[in-house]
């Protein structure tokens, strides 16, 4: 019984190199239950949910209404799961970004009056840097545990916001400066033919892919395929005219949670993050600051938690001391339900948004379904156990398998035989 | 009752979940009070057939014997309790917990540390001929120091049969000769011994009976003394090996570039004004005892060590401290301990390879051009032999010796002009070992500088053109490899002779 | 109203109402028995309810009024978490054309607006007078201690508009009945009867001549009165809630006296002014609704049934 | 530079040598500010409030009943910081346990009255020994992360006390049951003669020793020393005429912290647990049932928590629904500044103690001094980063001057152990 690596630590790249596994293989690989065990998940709760609801007379679950809601109301904490996810990933900890996000609230609703929203956003944001970045020094530098030194500026920022406001709930009084808060973050954005915008992109993308294989003498295939896909989406758009309306919260999540993936998954800052997160001592030795990366996640994560709070602050017109107090819990078991590793190196933002998605249908399916306050603790927390045993125990049935369909193909010693004439090559 | 084998695997197989099929119908014979020899190349299944012996891992197909008796071990503490003690490979100690805690770990009886273990842990070091402060932090200790606790748990439960995985394989001579004594001393009282060690001397010295592990099957078995160096060479890699054997390179031309300068290098961590140069072409080696500070003047070079003052230069130009900076000015570490400090066990092959040189491999310096990695882990693959399933495989699933190449493997390719080698064959079976010599000669051929520690003295003595003695930290001597001998060393890093060069 | 029956044949007769119900925790005992005496009221009413649980957080209560919003009720009870955070909740249902009634707190900041002046918008406030009740506390105190002397307060947990609140009118109220107290010490105790306990022995260990406490809940009055019997000080103490431990306090002689707060009725009026305005029986704008709550000492104890 | 483990994984232990370290050198080492850091903070904490009290004019900070105080006020979180210690020990994580604490309570409250306190009692204990078990069973046999299964059974179990309550506060309204459970909790026991006590205890151990030793063949010194000082401290007592007068809970914790450092330090248990927490892979392979020992952690955190429940019950005489809601976070905090490492393997129950101590004594250091509510949280949280730096800095010198220590005498080929006749032999 060796200690494995979670799930999600065997996603995406392993099976595509080398090998050359094909396109196809590749997604059927993603779509694995192991890998991507919390999506399942939250198919089954919504699922659920839907049949629930329309046995009991109520709305339709699925209503564009109510799954533009359910974005809605988790995009603030998803957004903060993304930031958590790379913090989780860099092998650090922050418990602080609740505080530090109620924090930026205070900041930029006591300003905006006075400096307009802009001034006050950027105050907020460097307010939420600066706590980054003392949790982060103080945890690289000196040295000190993350948990504790984020308890404490969890507890001291929640200080500094108690003196801020000095007891009392602050809101934004001036109508100019409600009006530019409530536009950053109120109202839906409507993105008219969803599909035939998405259908060019995925044609110019597949083109490009096709195009560069080719120069690089690989198969043009998988670019034809997506050039094709996104052809055929394109030409149904007039048919089925879909149109794309989210509340602008969705859409920041989806930016930032996009951006940071591709930083992650395609860059070689995301690469040696992973590296930093997995083996700190290896990297460093790999020529990697590992302080740097380190640092700047805890950074990172400070400037998001401080725009998330300017958001909040825009929500809700208002911020009190205890706002958002707990909040930290929730964003880290959004991105713990994610797979993501508690102890550094694996982790993927998008599954941690996932995860923020689970636990805010379940508030949402208790509210439409009207069920007693009295259960859903219970229900709560045994749903989010036994989403993460499913995924757990799908992993692990993954595994089995895999054996059984490769046991077949030993690899002989002469294959990798280290030959003579290869070595005159080195270098 | 001579008859009856103490151990007997038949037909034992090994897949794992990774698909990996370890072991394939092997057999293994082990008599009571002999001392039997397991050899293979790496990845050949030798340590997956100790975990089995073990009762770590549960074969998938087969049947183990133990006494006679058909047995199915349920967990570790089973296989302990019939009398088999175990030294895994890698030394899974408590770090948390001192030497004398690590030594009694699975100990009955009611108290933690009762007076009597102490005395018992004295006689036991009084018995091997070893010291050690039984209450220092395992975590503190070196990692030959933690093979050597390792070696005292499995001796303390007095078992009917010792199975030990490369024991030596991060021991200095000192230590490796306590091995020795122990296993002949105990095994004449009756006490049997299954040994695996990539070092074939020892085999051919130590041992009574040898089984050759080959790609999980067995390929022969018989008594050593029908065995000399070359054939079981020859059984291990299935082929003939070129000379590995010493051919100690001359010595570089005086007038040759000095590719890296270190001037009065201290660190707290022990190492004591260090100054040495090595020049283009030249390999030069550390030779030391265990916990003379060799490590730790890598680190101080390296940088790695950030609390080291003095000044390295490399192709005459200073070097900032700190990894990065060597990095980039062409210096290139492999450390010793791999999994702590060399792999990125998350990782597969391919990510561990291209780490350091990661943004040459880039687009635009920040985009990873992945089916270059692939390539390039591809070629490291083919030209290090490392056996595995392929370049997306996970460096924590390689057998301990590909891991070491897989480290190797990381600085091969990125234009590394100053390399320091921290035991670079620990692990390493004869054929890759042979291989990684090889480079090492052709790096210093190619214009490049090289630095190698090695416990193995053989093995400094062959590869390279100068050797520096180590002691508590600080150069004691310096030889020209073709004149000086194994003796010599041994004698110089023991602090006796040779005042007379102090560096 | 009417009898069982008699509601439910009307109900069949008339619109059955649908009323949204956003509480701020029914896992705090207040909130709690204010849900109760809805449900009740509900029950005899013939109206539907829909409550969502904002378990104490303003950003999930802004969620669950988006999610009440949607479901489209006739009429909404707001029970704000954050009387700053229920303003722009307030506005969102007043644009989607929902009768909405505010409950136990007011909806606006308390700093700029008087509880008296209720948010445009809204049906009806409906809530007790909490500076009023601190006040009544203020005269207890004056009664029991006619002559004044040092005074310590345990106030709630820190960003509650209730910590100011409740402490507002206790002075003056005090002094108007010629008693002057001298705070010397004013400490957390965060709602919760553990920590005020705590409070209440450290502050006597550096105060032990305090005469009074005023502990802003009857929980932590109740918690303040077994530090000052294990310190074997004379201090007399003064709650404000009228829960059920506070009460039974009240009636044992541990606690002076307290403010009777009617959690249930307050719920079953809360529900009643919407159903009124909604029936068109009693359309209301902006109006203040309230009820008594009556200062509780030993002597009139039996006047105040606990409801939580 | 190798990877080093967290400073604080570096205890007493390592400065004796084989020789044997004398006992005089064995209690130096534990007083260094590197093992005992947590404790200097307290002092010091406990120093400049006592200055900042006589200062201000108020009665002394380090009188009696402050100090009776403080004990009596942290005794309940200590009792948590030590089971919670043994699970943190042992390598997992429980942020249940304020939740099993108030579930006990409740359970305990509305039981006394039908069943009487004993029955209530266990109940209450049983139940929490159940969320332990649970805990522990999740955790080992379906190997899901601990952060997210206690999670997940902190949220259920609040929901199964919010059921059990219905929302309301519950008091035992029996006379007879308020009077049982206020006579577990409440009042002072006196020790008279503390002194005295002590004294005689410690000069009847030292004669133990000194015999022991002198029977073993070892030196009869330490025996001697402390029978000595016992003599002396017995003799100050009629002069002195101390007498110990706590609060029934601090006694508990006592006897509880007492035992169970006991237990861990000197019985095999104890060595098997830290081998668990520390290389669980080690530990199986010594023959150690991993499982056992971890789910036995758990348990026995499940049950303490019942019982700190039962406690709280008692000095309460009521629980509401959110009743000790957020303390998970004060006694994961205690035994962190107590230096329990949060990867396993590390930590001490005592110094868990002093890291509760150090919370409550800045809570009543602020009631003391009257400071304002608004400025409480920064100086909590600035002192607990604070406390956390001194010794984790102290720590690093003590590393530091070892270095130097050992280098100022470097050990002889003798000493090393190869002895110059061994050497011909060597290959
Ligand atoms: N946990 C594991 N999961 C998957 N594959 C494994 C695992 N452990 C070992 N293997 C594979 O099994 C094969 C045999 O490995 P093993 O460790 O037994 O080799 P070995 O003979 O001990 O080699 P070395 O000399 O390098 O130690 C290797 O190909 C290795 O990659
Ligand atoms: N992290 C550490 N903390 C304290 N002492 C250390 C540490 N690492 C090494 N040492 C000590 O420093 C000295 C030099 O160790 P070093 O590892 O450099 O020796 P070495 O010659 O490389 O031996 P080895 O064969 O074990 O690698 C030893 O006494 C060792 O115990
Ligand atoms: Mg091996
Ligand atoms: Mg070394």
């Amino acid at each position: 019984m060796r200690t494995m690596p979670p799930e999600s630590a065997r996603s995406g790249a392993r099976h595509k190199v080398a090998g050359g596994k094909t396109f196809g293989a590749r997604a059927a690989a993603a779509l694995r239950p192991g890998n991507a065990g919390v999506v399942y998940a939250l198919v089954l709760i919504v699922a659920v949910l839907t049949l629930l609801s329309s046995q009991m007379g109520r709305p339709s679950y699925l209503s564009p209404t109510n799954v533009i809601n359910i974005l809605d109301q988790s995009s603030l904490v998803a957004i903060l799961a993304v930031f958590t996810t790379v913090v989780l990933i860099s092998g650090n900890f922050d418990l602080s970004i609740a505080s530090v996000s109620a924090f930026g609230a205070a900041m930029a609703l006591s300003l905006v009056g006075s400096l307009g929203l802009p001034l006050a956003m950027a105050v907020a944001l460097a307010a939420g840097l600066v706590c980054g970045a003392v949790n982060g020094l103080i945890v690289q530098l000196v040295g000190i545990n993350a948990f504790i030194v984020t308890l404490g500026t969890m507890t001291a920022v929640r200080g500094l916001v108690l003196i801020l406001t000095d007891g009392r709930t602050i809101t934004a009084k001036d109508p100019e400066a409600q009006r530019a808060l409530i536009a950053l973050q109120s109202g839906y954005w409507t993105v008219p033919h969803i599909l035939a915008i998405l259908g060019v992109a995925a044609l110019v993308v597949g083109a490009a892919v096709a195009l560069l294989a080719r120069r690089t003498g690989g198969s043009p295939l998988k670019g034809a395929v997506i050039a094709a896909a996104g052809l055929v989406v394109a030409v149904l758009d007039p048919v089925l005219g879909f149109e794309l309306r989210l509340s602008k919260p969705t859409y920041y999540l989806i930016v930032i949670a996009g951006v940071t993936w591709a930083v992650l998954r395609y860059t070689v800052i995301g690469r040696r993050l992973y590296a930093v997160g997995s083996n700190a001592e290896a990297a460093r030795l790999s020529g990697i600051n590992v302080n740097r990366y380190r640092i700047g996640a805890f950074v990172l994560n400070g400037l998001g938690s401080g725009f998330v709070g300017v958001l909040f602050a825009a929500k809700l017109l208002a911020i009190n001391p205890t706002g958002l107090q707990g909040t930290e819990l929730t964003v880290l078991a959004a991105a713990i339900l994610g797979g993501t590793s508690l102890f550094g190196g694996f982790g993927s933002v998008l599954k941690s948004v996932v995860g923020a998605l689970i636990l805010f249908t379940l508030d949402n399916g208790f509210n439409v379904l009207n069920l007693g306050a009295n259960y859903q603790g219970v229900i709560v927390g045994t749903v989010v156990i036994v989403a993460a045993a499913i995924y757990t125990i799908a992993g692990r049935q993954r595994q089995v398998r895999r054996v059984r369909d490769s046991g077949a193909a030993p690899q002989s010693p002469e294959e990798s035989g280290v030959e003579p004439e290869r070595q005159e090559s080195l270098r | 009752m001579v008859d009856t084998p103490l151990l007997s695997l038949e037909g034992v197989g090994k897949s794992f979940p990774n698909g990996t099929v370890a072991l394939r119908g092997a057999r293994l014979t082990v008599l009571p009070g002999s001392v039997h020899g397991l050899v293979g190349a790496n990845g050949a299944g030798k340590s997956t057939m100790i975990k089995i012996i073990a009762g770590a891992h549960a074969p998938t197909s087969g049947t183990v014997r133990w006494k006679g008796e058909e047995v199915v071990w349920r967990d570790p503490g089973a296989a302990r309790k019939a009398g088999v003690a175990t030294i895994m490979q890698h030394v899974p100690l408590a770090p948390t917990l001192t030497v004398l805690e690590n030594v009694f770990l699975g100990a009955p009886g009611p108290w933690r540390l009762p007076r009597a273990r102490r005395r018992e842990f004295d006689r036991l070091l009084r018995r091997v001929h070893y010291e050690i402060d039984p209450d220092a932090e395992v975590a503190d200790l070196a990692i030959g120091e933690r093979q050597m606790v390792a070696i005292l748990q499995a001796l303390a439960i007095g078992a009917n049969l010792v199975v030990m995985d490369e024991p030596t394989a991060s021991l200095a001579e000192g230590e490796r000769q306590v091995v020795f004594d122990v296993v002949r001393r105990l095994s004449a009282q009756g006490t049997a011994f299954l040994y695996v060690s990539h070092f074939l001397d020892e085999v051919l010295s130590l041992t009574d009976r040898v089984t050759v592990l080959r790609d999980g099957t067995v390929v022969e078995e018989g008594p050593t003394a029908a065995y000399d160096e070359d054939r079981l060479v020859q059984a291990i890699v299935g082929r003939d090996l070129l000379a590995a054997e010493r051919r100690a390179p001359a010595p570089v031309a005086a007038d040759a570039p000095v590719a890296l300068a270190v001037r009065n290098l201290s660190s707290p961590a022990g190492v004591r004004d260090v100054s040495f140069e090595v020049r283009r072409g030249e390999v030069v080696g550390i030779a030391g005892l265990l916990g003379s500070g060799r490590s730790e003047i890598l680190h101080a070079v390296y940088g790695a060590d950030s609390r080291a003052r003095g000044e390295v230069l490399v192709d005459g130009r200073p070097v900032r401290r700190g990894p990065r900076a060597a990095v980039a000015a062409g210096m290139a570490l492999v450390p010793e301990d791999r999994n702590a400090q060399g792999i990125v066990g998350a990782f597969p092959i391919w990510k561990n390879i291209s780490l350091p040189d990661l943004a040459s491999l880039s687009s635009a310096r920040a985009l990873p051009r992945e089916a270059a990695e692939a390539e390039r882990a591809e070629r490291a693959i083919r030209d290090l032999g490392i056996v595995c399933p392929g370049p997306e495989a996970l460096v924590t699933e390689l057998s301990g010796g590909n891991a070491q190449k897989v480290v190797f493997g990381k600085w091969l390719y990125g234009g590394a002009r100053v390399f320091m080698l921290d035991e670079p064959t620990a692990g390493v079976d004869v054929g890759a070992k042979a291989d990684i010599l090889d480079l090492v000669r052709r790096f210093a051929a190619e214009g490049g500088a090289v630095l190698v520690v090695s416990s193995e003295f053989e093995e400094i003595l062959a590869v390279a053109t100068r050797v520096l003695v180590v002691r508590e930290g600080r150069i004691v001597a310096e030889r020209p490899a073709h004149e000086t001998s194994e003796e010599e060393l041994l004698m110089l890093a023991n602090g006796f002779g040779g005042a007379h060069d102090a560096a | 109203g009417s009898g069982g029956d008699g509601a439910t044949q009307a109900a069949s007769e008339k619109k059955e109402y649908t009323i949204g119900v956003s509480n701020l925790g029914l896992s705090f005992p207040f909130p709690s028995a204010i849900s109760k005496g809805i449900k009740d009221e509900a029950a005899k009413l013939g109206v539907k309810i829909t409550e969502l649980d904002a378990q104490g957080k303003a950003d999930k209560q802004s969620n669950d009024v988006q999610d009440l919003i949607a479901q489209q009720p006739d009429g909404v009870l707001l029970l704000p978490v954050d009387s700053g955070v229920a303003q722009g909740l307030a506005d969102k249902l007043k644009a989607s054309n929902i009768p909405t009634v505010a409950v136990a707190s007011q909806v606006g900041d308390p700093k700029t607006r008087q509880l008296k002046d209720v948010y445009p918008g809204l049906v009806a406030l409906v809530t007790q007078d909490e500076p009023a009740a601190g006040g009544k506390a203020g005269e207890i105190a004056a009664q029991i201690l006619p002559e004044g002397g040092k005074m310590a307060v345990v106030e709630g947990a820190a960003g509650f508009a209730e910590v100011v609140l409740r402490y507002q009118d206790f002075p003056k109220a005090a002094e108007a009945k010629g008693a002057k107290f001298e705070v010397v010490a004013r400490q957390p105790g965060d709602w919760v009867q553990d920590k005020a306990q705590s409070a209440c022995q450290n502050m006597l260990a550096s105060n032990p001549d305090v005469k009074l406490f005023y502990a802003e809940s009857d929980d932590m009055a109740v918690g303040c009165a077994k530090a000052v019997k294990s310190a074997n000080s004379t201090a007399k103490i003064v709650g404000i809630g009228g829960s059920k431990l506070g009460v039974d306090a009240v009636t044992s002689g541990d606690i002076a006296g307290t403010v009777c707060f009617k959690p249930e009725d307050l719920g079953k009026l809360a529900l009643d002014t919407l159903y009124k305005h909604l029936t068109g029986e009693q359309k209301q704008d902006a109006a203040f609704v309230t009820y008594d709550t009556p200062a509780i000492t030993k002597d009139n104890v039996a006047d105040c049934t606990p409801q939580w």
